[in-house]
């Protein structure tokens, strides 16, 4: 294992085992609700199934479909943010 | 060389934390896109169902007045039809 | 044209295509007659007649008097059997 990927993992396990990930994903979750991501993508979903049709609509099918517009959705200033919230991490655990 | 193990940590922290990122994004990208197909398609289930629920009520009380409507004005004919001629019968 | 009323269209349209439609109205009727309706709709107009005088009771009066003792003197059981039947056929037959 090289010594990039020594780290990766060890920064990873960190960030588990301080529960930070999950803390990250979940203050990503409450900016994508605020920021009105989440009502556009159900909006998205609503329009496919209208437009498709009900019966000719899997969950699958949405998922593939929906997908790209809602990771194009996702606002720079949300992922700027959570960026900064990493950074911020690692410069605290700095022993890392 | 401290220096430069220095710089490249930190082009390393860059470069890891840009990677994580992305990674955090697309994990809750995904699993909320999931959960929202899985409850739209649900809800438009449930709205559908509903729909046919109340328009199947609303069809059977149409066709059953329709019925009654016409069975009524029929029965109510027959019936001035009979105590007429019991009239007339009674008249001659 | 709203949902609702597609919906209701659609569903006349599978009753009235198989022929369903004017089996239930034929169903209906002989349920009326076995239960009794007619016979008490028949007493009823005969009342009224004797109430208002032959010379005085039009078809139109007649039938405008007696409809909503007709309707209140179906038995919800009827109603119900007719519902259940429309479900089952809608169930058998239609991809609404």
């Amino acid at each position: 294992m090289s010594k990039d990927s020594q780290m990766r993992a060890a920064i990873n396990q960190k960030l588990i085992e301080m529960g930070e990930r999950e803390r990250l994903k979940e203050l990503l979750r409450a900016k994508l609700v605020e920021c009105g991501w989440k009502d556009q993508l159900k909006a998205h979903c609503k329009d496919v199934i209208r437009e498709k049709g009900l019966e000719h609509v899997t969950v699958e099918d949405l998922v593939t479909e929906v997908t790209p517009k809602g990771r194009a959705l996702v606002p720079d200033s949300v992922k700027k943010e959570l960026l900064q919230r990493i950074r911020a991490f690692l410069a605290q655990h700095a022993t890392l | 060389e401290e220096a430069r193990r220095k710089q490249e940590h930190e082009a390393f922290l860059i470069q890891y934390s840009f990677s994580l990122c992305k990674e955090l994004i697309y994990e809750v990208i995904d699993e909320t896109i999931k959960e929202a197909a899985t409850s739209e398609i649900q809800e438009a289930v449930d709205e559908k169902t509903e729909r046919v629920a109340k328009c199947t009520e609303q069809v059977c009380t149409s066709l059953v007045e329709e019925t009654l409507n016409a069975d009524i004005a029929l029965l109510v004919e027959e019936i001035l039809d009979v105590e007429l001629q019991q009239i007339h019968k009674y008249i001659k």
